[in-house]
């Protein structure tokens, strides 16, 4: 017998040869493109041809972004370990706040602007503390919440309203253009317009074009999926996310300081949650109790088909992107579609499933896992 | 089909609700008879936003008629003004009357939400109601807080709201409760008949309260007009929602086809289904149709 | 060869419960400089309780911690990276689903850049993390390669390099040896006597007699909670101490029947 | 130095001595049972006395033991490492099942219960192997059932009833009474009546007690928590149940058939949904789409409150019990109260967090544990 | 001493890849009948993913396998527990929230009474592992205590008394004496003696070649997935096993220098 041989690093004979696109498959996000890519083909192929016209894609991109928003937070919280099911109870709450420090303080916008993200911060401060504290699982912690905040959000409004479970007028009367530009409309609509009077898109028949510019809410969508992506891979932040949830003791033993961390993500949450409301308030100019609704469901399935394991420690931002991008085109995609709306849960569940289903088929396939 | 003759009806009601089932159930109806294609769309909760971006999907397949409900002016206006931009003829109903016309829409088929309720609180109190109990399913969804509201207007006495759940259990249990808890309350109306309604009157019936406490609900169910008839419940409130879907469809059809439309709005409701006239609409409730 | 000023790690009377379970029942203990103190015991006897209370990981029960001469009471584990403790834990520390990399510089990570634009050169940490995986005899084939797939000896190892990368005042290593193979191990052995040498000192856990004679100044054994004595290397012949060490039982008897090897 | 004591097992030296009660206390059930004194103290102190009469406890009960049939099979699923968001939508579709069997079908009422039955495992099964095979989070492919049976229960409602999302005068015509009364109505109502004409229980005016039995679903309920208890501490499927939920591969490799213990949870729970659905539908002679909502997620909040993990591997069945009973007390009770019914969430989620932390805390006192 | 029939385990030409990573290259190795075959090697060498392949865990890529003569395709662990084959993980297969008792029985419960109202008696149970780890030298405070809660190495014993206790035709335990005291690891090598006179073949993975020798009969060394060589006891000397272990590295220098203890 030969003695081991003395190989050393040029070239390790234990590995195999993999092709570049098996590593760019590799990466969790991924999985969720394939997956948005066989949506995209199902609806070509079946809705009406206006879906994927501009004003098509603008449009499903606009419900896409408010999801995406509390989906990325929400990925970020489940890497982290934790889950926060008061979102979309905070989207309403935060609502409230933000249109009352604005119709009945009469704050200037950005001050509301900021005040309501301080707000936010110290309820998602409340919300990690709580669950630190005592140890519990975020999950019951963070429910109770979702019932208190949603209490106190029919409680304020009527309190605000004198009555009513609707407030509304909310901005109208403020005109500091540069912040509200900031937050609501649409952006870089000279483009679009000089783009119309080219006829490079489409116009209605008044001349207007059908799209008058990019809705902010995108480009804030965008935004956040690039800094959470940032964050995750190339700062230390990131790193100490990963390690709280893929093991917050052994994280702990190593010195990083998880409470902080956990903290940290549930304020981002819910400053994602006030983000969303500022944005759907003032694009709406109104706010009502059942704002956000089951938003942090669909957070959490956007932030699962974008690749985030429950279990903490695995995902990334910008799958919850794509996954937020899946769930949108699915649930307004059929409505360019000539199924019956009575079928609309069947096809959201199945295309959900069939999403899910090839994003893992292909990872799968390309990885060589058995 | 004929890309000219779609019609696209936005609302905020699921299609899985009661009442709104009743209205597609319209809508379908009217789609045949005026041969076009119709398509029925709303979020899958009440959830304005949405609903917004629903309407805009609407405008992007340049159909030739829309039809929305406006629960909330505010959110919909820009979606609703672009359909009018568009050059998209546009009919408002159940909800909105009083901006219809401001947003730009033809006409309005409907009853206000508020009027219902008012209508419906005037008669308890004729019936001799002095204390009543709101029974709300799902609370937080304005168009049925305004019934409440509405009903509080109307009856005049005190009332409270009382929320509830989809579940006929957990309806049961909470009227029973709350009847325990104050035995003063001797008039409840419930928002919908086959969700709050029904589990109502057998909350009543088992706190050995029935014909001592006058129950009423919106809507239609074929159990509670069963027990209108019977004598266990005073009366259901019918906005007669079927003509609010098939109305608008129609009008826009025939538009489409002639250019026609109505002068002005219709009303479609309320109508109060008494023990009278109860025993007449249970088949065709429970066919959808009422 | 080493100088006895005051130890860097001393312990008196250290008591630790959980629940109903008495762990340890009063131990007392001290490190020095340039000194490898062996802990050795039975299963269960402590060792790792013990350790885990000096590494800030359990608040002790009772009983004096001084460390350089001054009373701490650390609040958590990087209280005591901070206070110059660093710790190969038995269960390592590590999670299994990050890359070799972010496991070798978790808790720290070197921040290049100014805040907020602050970021983290893995492809730096990378290169650190193949070359100190090499020294300690490990070809990491890709450092991106998740801590679950490493073998169980690798991922010691990787903590090992890991905890003596980040160099501190006291190294603990618990257990380090157990899972590696005999080259890992000399590889082991001889780290500590180097960093015994750069005068920190080392708290070293091993069942193994061969090893902890061949590398310690000063032997302490527990039992069941108790020391049962601390020993220097010139005090005791290593098979008295492989008798301690198993507690006096029947041992002699099975070594015997298998040739005397164990 | 001496050599190692010699002790034998007689007295462990290292073992303090522990109070009985702190034994007790040591079950995660017994603290669920605490929340659940916590709750009826602060009701006791607050509510209308209605409420701790029999009727109100009765009225309290029935509907925590539709809820908790349900949460006592979330909680064997969970126990075993995994979640069933359909369990809602299965009681809506199961119900459908169920309705159009005795109407449409017209099958006498024992065989369209076993029929049902026969169609909810066949479901459940389904749930249990996708999640298998696939090896998806179960979160996510019940979730595109919990759409999925949700929208085929509203067309096929609709086809049944011909268009209206309500399908009612179910078992109207059935007349085999045995069947009927093991399902529906209540039971020892001879016992109340005499309890009744003895003056031992209240009456109306009328002479009828004002309780004229124990809902049938109340027996089940408690039926169902003994058997589920006694499967997890007694049997072998328990230990097995434990295993696959605690490290399903740890499980796996000591020859446990993980696989088919998942599989048989999700059958149960399925059945589960379907027991509830009919016991529900008998009671009410109706079923319509809206059925069961959202009771996946009260499901499992009333298996925390009761103990059990969302990471799988510990619970009780016991404890999801009165997880179920205080959910129920605290969702039930508000009415009695004299608080503005605006504040029910807020109240809600309050007392949630209140039971679940008092729960912890007791354990934590009485265990020792920092 | 021992008949030499059909071995009991056959495997030839082994292949075993993860994705890209080779982990096993051909390997071929068989066990008899009261025979304690040792395999050795590095850290990474394949010896877990070996065994596990043996114990249905993995599936082989390729290969040919054969117990008692016959080829055999394991879907799961259960299928070759039912062939006889019992394991003892390095990474222990137990349920740290389960009681020592239920992590004793899991996957092999006795059961009581008749269908459906069959039982687990798990008071007997409990007395069972009481005693069971008893004779392995650890004295279970509470055998309802959560394994969780164990030291590394009380837990090691409960997986070795488990295996022991349910004894199959082939019993394969990867490195079952590392995290062990002196006493727990005479008491396990004393038990593979034991179960070889009982006629069982025994597959015992160690990185303590004193271990290896005292009770192995042959040796089989892995490096980098492919096999070195397997060689009788007669065949070779400690020290040439050792370096063999080793990968020929530079083992003898660090050796010296610390006092040849290694
Ligand atoms: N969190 C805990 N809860 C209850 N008991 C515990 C806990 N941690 C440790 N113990 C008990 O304390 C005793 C000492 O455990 P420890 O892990 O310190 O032993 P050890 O000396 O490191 O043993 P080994 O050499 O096997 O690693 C053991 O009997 C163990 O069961
Ligand atoms: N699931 C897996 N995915 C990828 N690589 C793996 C996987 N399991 C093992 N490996 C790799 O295969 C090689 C062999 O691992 P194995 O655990 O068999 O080594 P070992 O001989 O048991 O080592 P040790 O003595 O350290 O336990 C290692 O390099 C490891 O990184
Ligand atoms: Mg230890
Ligand atoms: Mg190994």
């Amino acid at each position: 017998m030969s003695p081991a041989p003395a190989i050393k690093k040029i070239q390790d004979e234990r590995l195999k040869e993999v092709s570049l696109l098996t590593k760019i498959m590799r990466r969790p996000e991924l999985g969720a493109l394939a997956g948005l890519i066989l949506v995209a083909i199902f609806f070509i192929s079946t809705a009406d041809a206006s879906m994927f016209t501009l004003a098509g894609i603008m449009n499903i991109l606009s419900p896409a972004s408010q999801l995406g928003i509390l989906a990325i937070a929400a990925a970020l919280l489940m890497i982290g370990g934790e889950f926060d099911l008061s979102i979309g109870s905070m989207v309403a709450f935060t609502g409230l706040v933000f249109g009352a420090f604005v119709t009945l303080s009469g704050l200037p916008l950005l001050l509301a602007i900021a005040a309501t993200f301080v707000v936010a911060a110290i309820l998602g401060g409340l919300n990690g503390q709580l669950v630190i504290r005592t140890r519990l699982p975020s999950f019951i912690v963070t429910l109770a919440f979702l019932f208190i905040l949603r209490g106190l959000s029919l409680v304020g409004l009527k309190w605000a309203t004198g009555g009513s479970t609707q407030m509304r007028g909310i901005g109208a009367q403020s005109n500091e253009d540069f912040v509200r530009e900031i937050f609501s409309g649409t952006a870089l609509e000279g483009l679009f317009s000089w783009l119309a009077a080219n006829d490079l898109i489409a116009k209605f028949p008044n001349g207007t074009p059908t799209v008058t510019g990019v809705p902010v809410s995108i480009l804030w969508f965008i935004g956040f999926a690039l800094l959470a992506t940032w964050i995750l891979l190339r700062t230390r932040a990131g790193n100490w996310i990963f390690a709280a949830g893929g093991d917050a003791n052994a994280a702990r033993n190593s010195g990083v300081p998880v409470d902080r961390v956990k903290t940290g993500l549930f304020m981002l949450t819910a400053c994602a949650a006030a983000l969303v409301a500022i944005l759907t308030v003032l694009d709406a100019g109104s706010t009502d109790a059942r704002r956000g609704f089951q938003k942090e469901f669909e957070a959490i399935i956007a932030a699962v088909i974008g690749g985030c394991l429950l279990t903490g420690g695995y995902g990334s931002a910008i799958g919850a992107f794509f996954g937020a991008i899946i769930f949108g085109m699915v649930s307004i995609g059929l409505t360019y579609t000539r199924f019956d709306s009575d079928w609309f849960q069947v096809f959201l569940g199945a295309m959900l499933l069939l999403a899910v289903l090839f994003n893992n088929f292909i990872r799968r396939k390309v990885t060589g896992e058995r | 089909a004929q890309q000219s003759s779609r019609i696209i009806v936005v609302t905020h009601g699921q299609a899985n609700d009661p009442f709104w089932s009743v209205v597609k159930n319209g809508v379908a109806e009217a789609g045949k008879d005026m041969n076009v294609q119709v398509d029925y769309r709303a979020p899958e909760t009440f959830d304005m936003v949405s609903m917004s971006q629903l309407i805009d999907a609407a405008v992007n397949q340049k159909p030739a008629g829309l039809v929305v409900s406006i629960p909330d002016a505010s959110a919909l206006t820009a979606s609703i003004q672009k359909a009018v931009a568009a050059g998209i003829p546009v009919i408002s109903m159940n909800s909105g009357s009083d901006v219809s016309k401001k947003l730009g829409a033809m006409l309005h088929v409907g009853q206000d939400e508020v009027e219902a309720g008012r209508i419906a609180g005037a008669k308890l109190k004729e019936l001799g109601g002095k204390v009543g109990l709101c029974v709300n399913q799902e609370v937080g969804n304005v168009s049925l807080d305004l019934r409440c509201k509405g009903f509080t207007d109307g009856f005049g006495g005190k009332v409270t709201v009382l929320p509830v759940t989809n579940d006929p259990a957990d309806v049961r249990a909470k009227v029973k409760a709350a009847l325990a808890a104050d035995a003063s309350v001797d008039t409840v109306l419930a928002l919908g008949a086959g969700t709050a309604g029904e589990p109502t009157v057998a909350a009543v019936k088992d706190a050995g309260k029935t014909g001592a406490v006058r129950v009423a609900t919106f809507d239609l169910s074929a159990g509670f007009l069963k027990s209108v008839a019977a004598g266990e419940a005073v009366f259901a409130i019918d906005q007669q929602q079927y003509l609010q879907g098939y109305l608008p469809v129609a009008f826009l059809a025939l538009n489409a086809k002639y250019g026609l439309m109505p002068g002005g709005n219709v009303p479609s409701g309320p109508n109060l289904i008494t023990k009278e006239k109860a025993n007449q609409v249970i088949d065709l409730s429970a066919k959808g149709i009422r | 060869m080493m100088d006895r000023q005051a130890p860097i790690i001393e312990i008196r009377n250290l008591v630790k419960h959980f629940g109903s379970v008495i762990a340890l029942s009063g131990v007392s203990l001290s490190v020095h400089r340039g000194e490898v103190m062996c802990l050795l015991g039975d299963n269960g006897a402590g060792k790792s309780t013990l350790i885990k209370t000096l590494s800030g990981v359990h608040k002790p029960t009772s009983g004096e911690f001084l460390v350089e001469g001054r009373h701490v009471t650390f609040s958590s584990p990087r209280d005591a990276l901070d206070a110059g403790i660093a710790t190969v834990y038995q269960d390592l520390a590590m999670i299994p689903l990050m890359s070799v990399t972010r496991n070798f510089f978790m808790g720290r990570e070197p921040v290049k850049g100014v805040w907020p634009f602050r970021y983290v050169d893995f492809d730096h940490c990378d290169a650190v993390t193949r070359d100190e995986m090499h020294k300690i005899g490990i070809d990491v084939r890709d450092p991106h390669q998740a801590v679950g797939t490493l073998s169980g000896g690798e991922r010691q190892c990787v903590a090992i390099a890991r905890a003596v990368y980040f160099g501190a005042k006291v190294l603990i290593l618990d257990e380090p040896t157990s899972a590696l193979g005999v080259a890992q191990t000399s590889m082991v052995l001889k780290y500590i006597h180097q960093v015994r040498q750069k005068g920190l000192g080392v708290i070293f856990i091993t069942h193994n007699v061969r090893h902890a004679y061949a590398v310690g100044d000063r032997f302490t054994v527990l039992n069941r909670g108790k020391t049962l004595g601390t020993y220097a290397k010139s005090e005791i012949a290593i098979d008295e101490l492989q008798n301690l060490m198993a507690g006096g039982k029947e041992l002699q008897a099975v070594s015997a029947e298998l040739g005397g090897m164990v």
